[in-house]
């Protein structure tokens, strides 16, 4: 029956609108874009309204959120925890800096371009981002996951060497089990 | 018939005064002779003591005088164990003490076996006589040879004990001689079953004044406490195997004397009373002091002291159990307490001053003798399967019949107490690392013959204790039977 | 009737009614302390769509066989403490094995399952998992004592220890436990307090301080099977309350009304009080619960 | 010559034999040792009936020997955990030194547990009592120089409990005239009542020792943890059963027929429960594997003897049942931690971690008997506890109940970290190497394991015997015709069915095993140990993120008060008293002549002016 190609359909709209429902976020504040979690969590957004819940572990979350600059040293932790994470997983780069760096755009520690190492599915641009627009950068992925287009993860399987390459030349000493799915 | 009684006393006096002529001949004769006369009388008071068990009591006439009037030598089964349980002693230490020391020589040599022929004659006479003034005599006789055999190593130490010895000694037959001269002027009599029978007559304060001073005048060689402050001294300082022989033979002589009195001669109430709470005394004062002993011997010296205390114990209880297991406990005690000693003093042969930390790491380089040590230790404990637990057995069955049950807990609290100071030296034997510079001796082989037979003889009462206890119902009978007592001595047909 | 498919049957619908119940009153709570909080909260079937995207998760990773059955373990312990205890009032609908054990079976079974969730939580190397279990077990020493004062209690009064006997007492005196001994409701509601483990006895999966302690290395279908069985164990717990305090229910209704009011407590003691260390905890349970414990245990003996 | 001579025969040759062989060939010693354990339980099953009996005289004593029903099922005990432990204690002892010494004195505590329960009289009963005591003190102090103190130690308490008893023995032959046992018992209604009181405490006493009876059992942990694991099985598991052996026929044959006994019983019980409280306590805190086993060995022995204390016909059963089942799992244990030790050289939970897939079977074993110690069902502990708990309601112990319970529920705690302590947690590299135990250990472990587990199903297999003992002591359970449906009832007729709870057990775990594993079975993989999210760090190969030290520090913290004051102090204070007073009363002998001549003077001046008063 899991074979069956119109009930896969089914089953696959029925796991989207669970998955889209309820996004557990990985609380993993590498810059200073984490100081706008709370606010966003709390009270005056609630974005537990719309499912969006912290997970304490990356086994259990869904979303890495990507707050703010991301140093060399961190980048490697991130890697490593979005590794962790189990499928469906998606990547939320916010801030102006997990674009093009932002105003550490010349800085020579931080990374520029977030999705050469990470697929990332939704960028919530300003620096920065007020919690309206992150708990629009949520409804767009809301969006993405239930059409099904939010597959970051399967790129990041598909180009490994590539996203594999970038990371390696950032992070020189490279100490991390392969990632093998 | 290898002979009668008389030889027991005669032959050994004759050996001890000829054995210097014989040295000249030759110097080994010095230290053979001995063995033999030893063997002899061995051989002959167990053929005796067979004979005796059968038949009655033999009572040998001196110069034949009859009694009252003359001396006597009763070979009772009681009197016939002792002598064969001290000549069987005097044998084992006469071959343990062959070759104990190769370093004395010829002089030493011969004082010492002549001392010890003495010391055994003087024993067995005590042990044998039925009268009171040749008790005297032999008392006197086991004193000086005691004396002389405490001294024996000539130093600062064993001089002093040796005086001590002999200051006690001497006010103990002082008062001897005083209670015989009480009960001569009072009776007119030295024979022991004559003053037995005459004793009714006699006026009651005299009777309790010369108890007394024979109770004091024994006590100190029974090891009585508080008169029993040589004692330590004497089995420290005097060479290994003559502690052993102390242990094994004089004070058995002088628990006889006591006991010959208290039973047989005297008839007043209370002795028996007296005997059980001052054997308590002795008991618990010897072996808490034990415990605190830092010198082997002198542990062991404690620990003999509080056996003795034991069977005065087992005596005072005043039943045929208690005497049989008072007779229980003088055979064990004449078993175990040898085998330690023969044990001990190899165990710190080459220490000056026999520490007990000097024992550290033996079993290791002589395992032999440390099991041995160990055995009598745990013997003497009176765990089974070993000899000892069947004669703590009986006196405590003897205690429980006559509801003495607070005795019962002190003599139990007193034997763990004895526990604790065998366990110690028997772990410091096997689980201490040997101190540097103790050069451990390994016995000679008739020692280790001597250690070998007194273990397996342990073993063997242990697993079947049947071997002696019929020897032993038959000689507490005997004790306790006064009245045949008189009437085989006084009454005796030719 | 009563064969034993019968009695399965009766325990998948028990199975399923529990966990839907249970569900849901886990997304009641999350609503009432968001609107606590002054927050409109997720909706109350938050919950299932939790449940349904965990099950949903692809992959899932496991360090060994203990953790891959630990969820399985304290499955266990949940059904067979919804099947000892009777759902209703006449044995009749979910007759699971209400007559097979007792309350002593009852308060041992409830340890298997936590247990073993615990041997499948060291087996992760995480030093989080470990360091929550301890303090889970800490605190189970801790409430139990009171729990076990309560129910001592009960059994001595009515010289049973059966808890069908126990609603059969409260159906004919007509009076609920709760009124007629009271202190032994006192003790066991303040160690249910510790049993739910709400604030402030979260110390067992603190997110904050332990990453959600035992849980914290399972995700997908392990943490589903672990949610449902919570749920599971939730709604059996409240049941087994109302069963011994409340004379039980006769109908689905009055049921899910009385478990909800007993559920009310620890979830509003929890919203307005902070966390307790573990030796603060334990030494609560051995404070107040004890001495009320105590009071039902003389209660018991000498009324 | 009668059967039970030729085993007791076989035993002390097989000792010695064994012993000696090692002179010779190892295998050839293995196997003579096996054989005199094996052959005379084989004989003893095959010829020995219950009721034979042999008499002869030692020492003028008549002495008999004969199983009763209630010895039957020690010796159940006694010759199957010591054939298993054999077995196991082959594969322990490979290459190990001293192995004669080893067998030797397995073999003769083996032997002498078996006299004991021969023994219809006080006198043999003594002898083997105290060949046991020293067998054991021996294998304690196995391991040599750093072991002598904990052996004195337990060999003082054992003295002064053999002491106690032989006290006993003798008033009771002052009472009856004789050493029978039996005579006793049937002269005991009779006695006076300070007999009837002096006899039975210092029967506990000696009994409470072995039974590692609060205040007395302070020898047990450092005895238990310091000789030799394969022994420790046999010392824990059946040795310690010698002392409830004794305990429970001065309970039951005396006391319970005793009208004042109420309080003895209530103060019995009381004792054991504190003894289970504070055994667990002290096993929570310990770091060791073989003092935590041997202090929970105090705990679980301390709710025998409240099982047995209570005195109801189901605490009884319970306290004979939990007598069972503690040798089943708690040598099982022993034996576990044996292997692991052989296998990776220390039993401390701080270092050694991660073995379950290492050493698997080791780890079922182990499971299967935490599962049973813990009490939780479908295994036999729960049966034991079951009857306990609902014998102490029934008979209205509703304090008793809470303290058991107490510490009941703290055992988890130990148990969870036994588990977790050796076999769960990060795996290291430090422990790759470690193989499995040898078969010969491994079999042994899971055969008790395999039992524990049908008891916990079918308890009326071993109930039965039981029952049967009982009777035999005076005492008849009404309900024996349900051992065979596995259903236990308390006297409030409340039951619990043990048959359809494990088959709903199995059932629904067997469901949820499936479900876990065929769900996404392709996505499902085993990563390793250090493959855990720790905050996106990688752990290094050298690093060990296990969680093993100051383990249950906060319930510690918790329950400090208790734990400050510990009985061995007092036990060493009272000792260092007693030595410091002796130590003066040597004075008495000050060495000094004249002091000597002083005490004969005035012993004899004394002895003349109070003469009239003691003699006449």
């Amino acid at each position: 029956m899991i074979n069956d190609k119109s009930s896969q359909k089914i089953v696959d709209i029925i796991q989207n609108w669970a998955r889209k429902q309820s996004i557990w976020v990985l609380a993993y504040g590498t810059g200073c874009g984490a100081i706008e979690i709370p606010p966003t969590m709390t009270s005056r957004y609630d974005a537990e309204r719309l499912g969006v819940r912290g997970a304490a572990t990356p086994r259990q979350a869904d979303v890495l959120l990507i707050t703010g600059y991301l140093t060399t040293k961190t980048l490697k932790r991130v890697i490593r925890v979005y590794e962790q994470m189990q499928d469906p997983k998606y990547v939320i780069g916010f801030g102006s800096c997990t674009i093009n760096g932002g105003m550490y755009y010349d800085s020579y520690n931080t990374i520029k371009v977030l999705d050469k190492y990470l697929p990332v599915d939704v960028y919530i641009n300003g620096c920065m981002p007020r919690p309206e627009s992150v708990l629009s950068g949520f409804g767009k992925l809301q969006e993405l996951i239930s059409e099904g287009k939010a597959n970051g993860a399967q790129e990041y399987k598909d180009n490994l060497e590539w996203y594999r390459a970038n990371q390696k030349r950032i992070i020189p000493n490279w100490v991390m089990p392969d990632y093998n799915w | 018939m290898v002979g009668t009684p008389v030889l027991l006393v005669v032959i050994p006096l004759l050996a001890a005064f000829l054995i210097p002529l014989l040295g000249m001949i030759w110097k080994e004769l010095v230290r053979i002779i001995p063995g033999l006369v030893l063997l002899y009388m061995f051989i002959l008071s167990a053929t005796l003591l067979n004979q005796v068990l059968h038949t009655g009591p033999i009572v040998e006439v001196i110069a034949g005088w009859r009694p009252p009037l003359g001396i006597n030598l009763v070979f009772s089964p009681f009197s016939g164990f002792l002598v064969t349980l001290m000549t069987f002693i005097g044998l084992m230490v006469w071959i343990y003490s062959y070759r104990f020391k190769q370093n004395v020589d010829f002089e030493p040599a011969k004082k010492y076996f002549i001392l010890l022929m003495m010391l055994v004659t003087g024993s067995v006479g005590i042990v044998l006589t039925g009268d009171i003034f040749n008790l005297f005599v032999f008392i006197e006789i086991v004193g000086i040879s005691a004396y002389a055999l405490t001294a024996f190593y000539t130093e600062r130490n064993s001089a002093e004990a040796a005086f001590k010895y002999l200051f006690m000694g001497a006010l103990a037959s002082t008062f001897l001689l005083l209670a015989i001269m009480i009960i001569y002027t009072q009776l007119g009599t030295l024979n022991m079953a004559d003053i037995a029978s005459k004793m009714p007559e006699m006026n009651t304060t005299y009777k309790i004044t010369a108890l007394v001073f024979l109770l004091t005048a024994i006590g100190i060689e029974a090891e009585m406490f508080p008169l029993n402050g040589w004692a330590a001294d004497a089995y420290t300082e005097s060479p290994g195997p003559i502690g052993a022989a102390f242990a094994g033979i004089v004070a058995k002589a002088g628990v006889y004397a006591m006991v010959r009195i208290i039973f047989t001669m005297f008839d007043v109430d209370g002795t028996m009373q007296f005997m059980l709470y001052i054997g308590l005394i002795t008991l618990i004062v010897a072996e808490t002091t034990a415990l605190r002993q830092d010198r082997l011997k002198r542990m062991l010296a404690y620990s003999s002291i509080g056996q003795m205390g034991l069977i005065m114990v087992a005596f005072g209880i005043g039943t045929a159990e208690g005497v049989f297991a008072a007779l229980f406990l003088m055979f064990n005690h004449a078993i175990i307490k040898p085998l330690l000693f023969f044990s001990g003093s190899y165990l710190v042969y080459n220490s000056k001053d026999k520490f007990i930390h000097e024992t550290n790491g033996m079993g290791k380089h002589i395992p032999i003798t440390s099991i041995l040590f160990a055995l009598g230790a745990f013997a003497i404990v009176g765990l089974p399967p070993f000899a000892g637990f069947w004669s703590k057995l009986s006196i405590l069955t003897a205690a429980a019949d006559e509801n003495m049950i607070i005795i019962i807990a002190l003599i139990l609290i007193v034997s763990i107490i004895e526990l604790v100071y065998y366990l110690r030296v028997v772990n410091r034997i096997y689980f201490f690392k040997m101190a540097e510079g103790v050069e451990p001796k390994k016995p000679t082989l008739n020692a280790l013959f001597v250690m070998v037979t007194l273990g397996v003889i342990i073993l063997l009462v242990g697993f079947y204790p049947d071997a002696i206890t019929g020897v032993l119902h038959k000689a507490s009978g005997d004790l306790l039977d006064k009245t045949k007592y008189i009437q085989d001595v006084l009454l005796l047909n030719p | 009737m009563d064969s034993i498919w019968y009695k399965i049957l009766g325990v998948v619908v028990s199975f399923i009614l529990a966990f839907i119940v249970g569900m849901t009153y886990m997304g009641l709570s999350r609503k009432i302390i968001a609107r606590v909080q002054n927050r409109k909260g997720p909706p109350f079937y938050q919950n299932f769509i939790d449940a349904m995207k965990l099950y949903s998760k692809s992959t899932a990773i496991h360090h060994g066989l203990m953790q891959h059955l630990g969820p399985a373990f304290i499955m266990v312990s949940s059904i067979m403490t919804l099947m000892i205890v009777p759902v209703l009032n006449d044995g009749k609908w979910f007759p699971n094995l209400n007559f097979d054990g007792d309350l002593i079976f009852l308060l041992y079974i409830m340890v298997f399952g936590p247990l073993g969730m615990a041997l499948g939580a060291g087996q992760t190397g995480n030093p989080n998992s470990a360091i929550g279990v301890t303090r889970g077990l800490s605190q189970m020493v801790g409430f139990e004592i009171p729990w076990v004062m309560a129910l001592v209690a009960l059994m001595m009064q009515f010289k049973t220890t059966s808890i069908v006997d126990l609603m059969e007492v409260q159906a004919q005196s007509g009076t609920w436990l709760m009124f007629s001994s009271p202190f032994a409701f006192i003790a066991a509601v303040l160690a249910m307090l510790g049993m739910f483990r709400y604030s402030p006895f979260d110390i067992v999966g603190a997110p904050t301080e332990l990453a959600s302690g035992p849980v914290s290395e399972n995700g997908g279908k392990y943490l589903f099977t672990l949610m449902s069985s919570g749920a599971v164990f939730a709604f059996a717990k409240l049941t087994l309350y109302v069963d011994l305090f409340m004379g039980g229910a006769d109908n689905l209704i009055v049921l899910l009304l009385k478990t909800f009011a007993i559920y009310l407590i620890p979830m509003l003691y929890g919203v307005v009080s902070p966390r307790y260390r573990t030796e603060q905890a334990i030494r609560y349970f051995w404070g107040w619960p004890t001495f009320f414990g105590l009071l039902a245990i003389l209660h018991a003996v000498f009324f | 010559m009668d059967m039970i001579y030729l085993i007791f025969l076989i035993f002390l040759s097989g000792a010695v034999i064994s012993w000696l062989a090692g002179k010779v060939n190892h295998v050839l010693q293995d196997i003579l040792f096996l054989a005199s354990v094996i052959v005379p339980s084989v004989l003893f099953y095959m010829n020995v009936s219950v009721g034979q009996e042999v008499h002869f005289k030692a020492g003028g004593i008549d002495l008999s020997w004969g199983i009763t029903d209630f010895g039957w099922i020690f010796s159940l005990i006694v010759l199957g955990l010591g054939v298993l432990a054999a077995i196991y204690s082959v594969g322990f002892m490979k290459g190990k030194e001293r192995r004669g010494y080893f067998y030797f004195n397995y073999v003769l505590s083996i032997m002498s547990m078996l006299g004991i329960l021969f023994s219809k009289d006080f006198v043999s009963f003594f002898i083997f009592w105290e060949i046991m005591t020293w067998s054991s003190y021996l294998m304690v102090i196995y391991n040599g120089k750093h072991t002598q103190s904990i052996g004195i130690k337990y060999f003082i308490f054992s003295a002064i409990g053999a002491y106690a008893m032989l006290m006993a023995i003798v008033i009771s032959h002052s009472v009856t005239g004789n050493f029978m046992i039996a005579d006793l018992i049937t002269a005991y209604p009779v006695l006076s009542f300070n007999l009837q009181l002096l006899i039975p405490i210092l029967l506990l006493v000696g009994f409470g020792v072995k039974a590692a009876l609060m205040p007395l059992h302070v020898w047990a942990p450092g005895a238990y943890s310091n000789s030799p694991m394969a022994y420790t099985s046999v010392f824990s598991g059946a040795l310690s059963k010698m002392g409830v052996y004794g305990l429970s026929i001065v309970m039951l044959s005396m006391i319970s027929h005793l009208p004042e006994g109420f309080w003895f019983r209530e103060v019995l019980a009381w004792m054991g429960a504190i003894t289970a409280a504070i055994g667990t306590l002290w096993a929570v805190k310990q770091d060791d594997a073989k003092k935590l086993l041997a202090y929970s060995s105090v705990a679980q022995l301390g709710y025998i003897v409240t099982g047995i204390a209570i005195g109801t016909e189901l605490s009884i059963l319970a306290g004979l049942f939990l007598a069972v089942m503690h040798a089943i799992f708690k040598s099982t244990l022993f034996m576990a931690v044996g292997a692991i030790e052989r296998q990776t050289g220390t039993t401390n939970f701080t270092e050694v971690t991660g073995l379950i897939r290492k050493m698997p079977w080791t780890f079922l074993a182990s499971l299967m008997s935490i599962i049973a110690l813990a009490g939780i069902p479908p295994l036999g502990g729960f049966v034991g506890k079951w009857m306990l708990y609902e014998s102490l309601i029934t008979s209205d112990h509703y304090m008793l109940i809470i303290l058991v319970f107490f510490s009941s529920t703290a055992a988890f705690l130990y148990c969870y970290k036994f588990l977790f302590g050796f076999f769960l947690g990060q795996e290291e590299k430090e422990w790759a190497h470690v193989k499995e135990a040898p078969v010969l250990m491994v079999i042994p472990m899971l055969v008790l394991a395999g039992l524990s587990f049908v008891l916990g199903t079918f308890p009326g297999l071993i109930l039965k015997p039981i029952d049967a003992g009982m009777q035999a002591l005076g005492f008849a359970p009404t309900n024996q015709h349900l051992w065979d449906t596995s259903i236990l009832f308390n006297s409030w007729g409340n039951q619990v069915a043990l048959q359809p709870i494990l088959y709903a057990i199995l059932g629904i775990f067997v469901v949820f095993t499936i479900f876990l594993t065929i769900k996404g079975y392709k996505n499902t993989r085993y990563v390793t140990t250090k493959d855990i999210s720790s905050s996106g760090e990688v752990p290094k190969e050298h690093e060990n993120l296990t969680f093993s030290i100051n383990f249950f520090q906060p319930f510690m913290r918790a329950v400090e008060p208790v734990m400050r004051r510990q009985i061995d102090k007092y036990y060493n204070g009272f000792a260092n008293g007693l030595e410091a007073l002796f130590d003066f009363t040597r004075k008495i002998y000050t060495g000094n002549g004249q002091t000597y001549a002083i005490y004969v003077i005035l012993f004899l001046i004394i002895m003349l002016l109070i003469k009239n008063n003691v003699f006449g």
